[in-house]
């Protein structure tokens, strides 16, 4: 198989792209423990409980598909509190809730030891999902889109 | 014949080239005499779970197993549901679904390509697509709130507005992927050891093609001018110029070619979808009056829309409605039987990747045994979807 | 005769073998293991379900978990994480748990997303299988899917996890 | 172009006697209602005029008439006219003895959707190339997983 | 009492000091970790992405590798039940012997070297070859189909590549006249390299280099996707660590090969090599890591290609072009005389 002349420009294309990423700045990587990307106000995170806005009307937890968001007796109320073992972060919920006592948050980057830990009940759910830590303050970063290189992070 | 002579295989479930299912391999030396798919691993019973759910329940539950391409299976549930309630969606919101849909199918093709480059090998053109994936990804989170999980479609309209600035982002990106594919073509697709290993490969002639009842950019690789979008025109696609992408070879190569061109087919799309957007609203009048009229006005200057409380207790009327929607993979058909109660009686739906799953069994024996992921990926076989 | 020579040889191995391990159980040793197990995390290609396609994404390069020094490998011989990326069904538990006997000590589980945690959306599935009860899950990322931002997050508590803990549990040699 | 109404008559027409309802619906849908014995003709019949290949096998179980309907979409590719059309073709089966003759001779493409048929649904395909669970774990011993009477476990809204 | 003199004198043995610092053990040691390191940091950066970062931050993550060595280190070995316990360990233990010890004819320099012999060349690439066969005794050992077929596809490859790598080094040694190492540099030093002088055997013994080592495209033997990890499939711990370096130390050794061959070895010697008769090794080096970078950066830019399609690469292409090479030898021979 002697090569054709096609054949040969195209390995070389190949390579010399190759080559090119090499030496051009591109990356595109978010060094995430050091960079935080601050996700939208809509983004559907952990979600907020308020419990004073709460009228127990049970919509949130009738409209979970994954049977997540349970009502708990706290007192003389029926309360929710949510179970993130099963949450599949749809937010029907939050947008079904007429008072707007649930609510969004752009946290969404947890993970746990134990199993049990995951369950919030009414009190924890009102308290907010547990702030993700971190060993040094993290930059805080917003993501621009960028012609030359896809997506850009700029500080905050 | 002989026991001795043949040899069986089985790769998978755990195997880098296997993905979420096995393959019972039938080996004449290095050809492959036989070839059975083993499927079932991701078998999640979405069916039979969707009899006990509500119907809007269902929007995140048909996403599930088809991950890759989400927008796409919701809408072809959506639209079949719509039916099922006689409502229809405005034309706001109608231009917004296209618009999620494309994008969707944007990442879903380069989810695909990057599969197909690292069954072949090439882990550049992997990390690559699932880079520039990311850029359509972040666009379709500003849009909806979610990575890939959109519930982006409901009953009646869809739940948020375009963002500000979203057709500046849009147009960037746009720019941006143009520039890419080009390198794209030089690392992948023109590179001389891809060629040779995916042309002449896996061919599924057009009457096979028929035969075997294969769908999307597979059928179309093979000459079969087939596209749901142009055949029973949804949503926006009826005002939207774009071809469809026909190759006669019908070879592994072409299947990815057909995917190429199918990536810049719905960036022209979307940018017309952005261009001719009307505005009004982007839920149905008739759900729209029963938002608190508080929660309303908030929702006009955020873009963030409530859901009315009826939508826990939906009940269509009774019969039975089926749709179907071109999706990243090919044709989605969800059925619904309903019997006026709030859940579904009978809940179906046919993913692209299932109806696929014929084609390993026809197209692999005869190849090598190096031919199988060559060919498993230029199917853009998606497991997790076939088993629901 | 060959049989008492064998047998000797057998359990002089195994003397020596628990000498070793001794050895390495102590300090100094102890902590280059466990730092270069900890930077040396390899999850098997092993995906369940559809989460593995947040996985991906989280080796993608945004997410780039190769930092870390985690590189998804070929065969469950060489890898010492699996990764259960999503729902498990009966017959991929089966198969999770045979990838897990196959995998040389020390090794961790790590899973991934609602169902194999507690069922997500599939909680009612007739054939869904929980991670706890087949594996020893060491670190559980809730959502469905996940962000690639938690699993690098799980990657990170794995390592911390062994460094406090010691990485091997040689527990069937004890 | 051909209108939905037009098409109908054609079908009817072509098939005679051994349809015993036709029906169709908005926008896209005919239906047609047949005997299981006939089933296999008018397959073939539907093959020939065309359609030629299987969307979606579906079947139903109706646990208090004690029957199964089974419903087989059928398209077609080559034709545009007919693409624009679904078939829905049904045969109500017996739940105490679900058996009917396979397609997959006429068309191929519903191969693996019948298998799956027969292994979520329990129809018995006569004929069928390999009748073998396909998504159930080879094991399974239960009632097929989506007759009615197999329950899955709900739970309410309180904790 | 053996005073510190003596010791430094021992170490500085030629045939110790060869074997165990340098091109010997310490030294491939040392480039097999960066070499790996490099090959995932090359192929992070063309896929716009950073690579193993984190265990060592300043310099890059470059002790990636011994985190992974530490890990196999200390990791259970598992000898499959139904496997042949002896071949099974013993077999990556020979393989890597064999590609290790080719090592000890390789010269540092004209003056310092483990032993003078008119047929160094042919000793290493003879060496060289019997390494393969190892690899076919764990296809057999494992009892695993994918190793079966990955040490089948080994065998196949020693097919595609040997002839023509054998013809490509015999062109040069027909041009040199000579199958003394030490000759070959020393003539390359009198006239101009041999890559000059023959680029068709050079071309021809850096495909068959990567054809040797299962760089890509010609991973075939390893195939991830297709037999998950070849011949090593069912192996762990530390012998594994061997066997994954196995590839690297014929690299190393090829490529060390390439630069006495085709790249004119330790000359030019410039100032701070010419202090003492080890130095100039250190250019070797330098000329050898080139072309192992060479090798690494390709997996970056290609897939795989099939085995059959490598055996007709290796007898169409590169058989035909090797016979190329050894008449434009003996042409070029022709000529001077």
């Amino acid at each position: 198989m002697i090569p054709k002349p096609s054949t040969i420009k195209r390995h070389l294309e190949a390579i010399i792209t190759g080559l090119k990423y090499i030496f051009v700045k591109n990356r595109l990587t978010l060094r995430y423990p050091e960079m935080v990307q601050l996700l939208s106000e809509n983004y559907r995170g952990m979600i907020k409980y308020y419990m004073d806005r709460c009228i127990s009307c049970t919509l949130c937890a009738r409209i979970c598909p994954a049977d997540a968001i349970k009502m708990y007796t706290v007192g003389e109320n029926k309360l929710p509190g949510i179970n993130y073992m099963r949450c599949i972060f749809c937010g029907f919920c939050v947008d079904i809730c007429p008072k707007e006592a649930l609510e969004f948050t752009n946290i969404h980057d947890l993970a746990y030891y134990t199993r049990e830990e995951q369950i919030q009940k009414p009190i924890e759910f009102s308290k907010g999902p547990p702030k993700p830590i971190f060993k040094k303050e993290p930059m805080k970063i917003v993501v621009k889109l960028d012609k030359s290189r896809g997506l850009k992070y700029e500080r905050t | 014949m002989s026991e001795d002579k043949f040899m069986q295989v089985l790769i998978g479930p755990q195997h880098p080239g296997s993905g979420h299912m096995r393959f019972i391999v039938k080996m004449d030396g290095d050809i492959i005499s036989e070839f059975e798919p083993d499927i079932g691993y991701v078998h999640r019973a979405v069916e039979k779970i969707a009899e006990s759910k509500r119907y809007i329940q269902i929007v995140p539950l048909v996403e599930r197993p088809i991950l890759a391409d989400t927008a796409n299976i919701n809408l072809g549930y959506i639209l079949a549901l719509e039916r099922l309630l006689g409502i229809d969606a405005p034309p706001r919101a109608q231009y917004l679904r296209t618009l999620l849909a494309e994008i969707n199918r944007i990442h879903s093709h380069l989810y695909g390509l990057g599969i197909h480059g690292i069954m072949i090998g090439s882990s550049t053109i992997f990390m690559w697509c699932f880079a520039d994936r990311e850029i359509w990804i972040e666009l379709a989170q500003e849009l909806t709130g979610a990575r890939i999980t959109y519930s982006y479609m409901i009953p009646g309209g869809v739940r948020r507005d375009l963002p500000n600035g979203f057709n500046e982002k849009l147009s960037k990106a746009i720019a941006y992927m143009e520039e890419r594919l080009k390198d794209y073509e030089k690392i992948f697709i023109n590179n001389p050891v891809v060629t040779a290993r995916l042309i002449d490969v896996g061919i599924i002639k057009k009457d096979d093609a028929i035969k075997l009842g294969i769908v999307g950019p597979n059928l179309r690789a093979s000459g079969v001018a087939y596209d749901v979008r142009k055949i029973e025109p949804y949503c926006a696609y009826p005002e939207i110029d774009f071809d469809i992408i026909v190759r006669k070879e019908g070879d592994a190569y072409s299947r990815v070619l057909v995917r190429f061109e199918e990536i810049k087919q719905s960036m022209k799309i979307v940018k017309q979808v952005v261009e001719k957007i009307p505005s009004g609203p982007i839920i149905n009048e008739s759900y729209l009056k029963l938002i608190p009229p508080k929660l309303r006005e908030k929702a006009e200057q955020t873009g963030i829309w409530k859901m009315p409380a009826i939508f826990i207790n939906l009940k269509p009327r009774k019969g039975e409605a089926i749709s179907r929607v071109e999706a990243g993979r090919g044709e989605v058909t969800h059925y619904i039987v309903s019997d006026g109660s709030p859940n579904p009686y009978r809940f179906r739906v046919v993913t692209p990747s299932f109806r696929n799953l014929i084609a390993f069994k026809y197209t692999m024996p005869g190849h090598r045994l190096a031919d199988i992921p060559a060919i498993y990926g230029s199917l853009d076989y998606f497991p997790p979807s076939a088993d629901r | 005769m060959v049989f008492s020579i064998t047998r000797s040889l057998k359990s002089f191995g195994k003397f020596l073998r628990r000498i070793l391990i001794r050895i390495i159980e102590k300090r100094p040793i102890r902590d280059i293991r466990d730092w270069g197990i900890s930077y040396s995390l390899w999850p098997a290609h092993f995906t369940t379900a559809c989460c593995g396609a947040e996985f991906a994404a989280a080796s993608a390069p945004r997410f780039d978990a190769e930092r870390f020094g985690f590189l998804p490998f070929t065969s469950a011989r060489q890898c010492n994480v699996v990764f259960i990326e999503g729902t498990l069904s009966r017959k991929m538990a089966k198969a999770a748990r045979m990838v897990f006997e196959q995998m040389p000590e020390p090794k961790f589980v790590i899973a991934m997303g609602a169902c194999p945690i507690d069922g997500g959306i599939f909680w009612n599935s007739y054939n869904i299988v929980l991670a706890h009860n087949i594996l020893p899950v060491d670190v559980y990322i809730p959502g469905c899917p996940p962000r690639p931002e938690a699993v690098a997050r799980s990657i990170m508590m794995l390592q911390d996890k062994i460094k406090k803990m010691g990485g091997a549990k040689y527990d069937e040699l004890k | 172009m051909m209108s939905l109404n037009e098409l109908k008559e054609m079908i009817e027409k072509e098939l005679g006697a051994l349809a015993f309802k036709v029906d169709s619906e908005a926008p896209n849908l005919i239906i047609i209602n047949v005997e299981a014995p006939n089933l296999f003709e008018v397959a073939f019949k539907l093959n020939h005029m065309g359609f030629d290949h299987v969307k979606v096998v579906t079947g139903t179980d109706y646990p208090i008439e004690k029957k199964i309907e089974l419903v087989y979409h059928v398209s077609s590719y080559t034709n545009i006219d007919l693409a624009k059309v679904i078939i829905a073709l049904k045969i109500r089966l017996d739940k105490s003895n679900p058996k009917v003759k396979s397609l997959v001779k006429i068309w191929p493409s519903a191969e693996y959707l019948e298998r799956e048929t027969y292994d979520l649904v329990g129809i018995i395909f006569e004929d069928h190339p390999k009748l073998e669970r396909l998504l159930l774990p080879s094991d399974w011993d239960q009632i097929p997983p989506l007759w009615k009477d197999f329950k899955i476990k709900t739970e309410g809204i309180d904790a | 009492m053996i005073s510190l003199d003596q010791i430094i004198r021992l170490i500085f043995f030629p045939p110790i000091f060869i074997t165990i610092v340098f091109p010997g053990l310490i030294a491939l040691l040392i480039v097999i970790v960066f070499l790996i390191w490099l090959e995932r940091k090359i192929a992070a950066k063309v896929q716009l992405r950073y690579g193993p970062l984190y265990i060592l931050k300043p310099l890059g993550g470059v002790i990636q590798t011994v985190a992974d060595l530490l890990r196999y280190l200390f990791a259970e070995v598992i000898i499959p039940r139904r496997a042949d316990k002896f071949s099974f360990i013993m077999a990556p233990i020979l393989s890597f012997g064999f590609a290790f010890i080719p090592i000890v004819a390789l010269p540092i320099s004209s003056k310092y070297f483990a032993f003078k012999s008119d047929l160094s060349l042919l000793v290493v690439l003879a060496l060289l070859t019997i390494a393969p066969i190892f690899i076919l005794i764990i296809g057999w050992a494992s009892d695993n189909k994918f190793s079966f077929i990955g040490s089948l596809r080994e065998g196949y490859m020693i097919m595609a590549y040997e002839v023509p790598l054998f013809l490509s080094v015999l062109a040069m040694a027909i041009l040199y006249n000579t199958l003394d190492i030490i000759e070959i540099v020393e003539t390359q030093s009198k006239w101009v390299w041999g890559i000059l002088l023959n680029p068709i055997a050079a071309f021809v013994f850096l495909i068959c280099t990567f054809m040797m080592t299962a760089r890509f495209p010609f991973e075939i033997s390893e195939a991830e996707q297709e037999i998950v990890m070849g011949p090593f499939t069912e192996y762990t711990g530390i012998i594994f660590g061997l066997c994954m370096s196995y590839s690297y130390i014929k690299l190393y050794i090829l490529s060390l090969l390439f630069a006495y061959l085709f790249l004119g070895g330790w000359y030019p010697i410039v100032w701070p090599f010419t202090l003492n008769p080890i130095m100039p090794g250190i250019i070797t080096l330098i000329k050898g890591l080139i072309v192992m970078i060479i090798g690494i950066f390709l997996r970056s830019v290609y897939p795989r290609f099939r085995v059959d399609q490598t055996l007709r690469i290796g007898w169409e292409g590169m058989f035909v072009l090797s016979i190329v090479a050894l008449i434009l030898s003996f042409s070029l021979v022709i000529l001077v005389k």
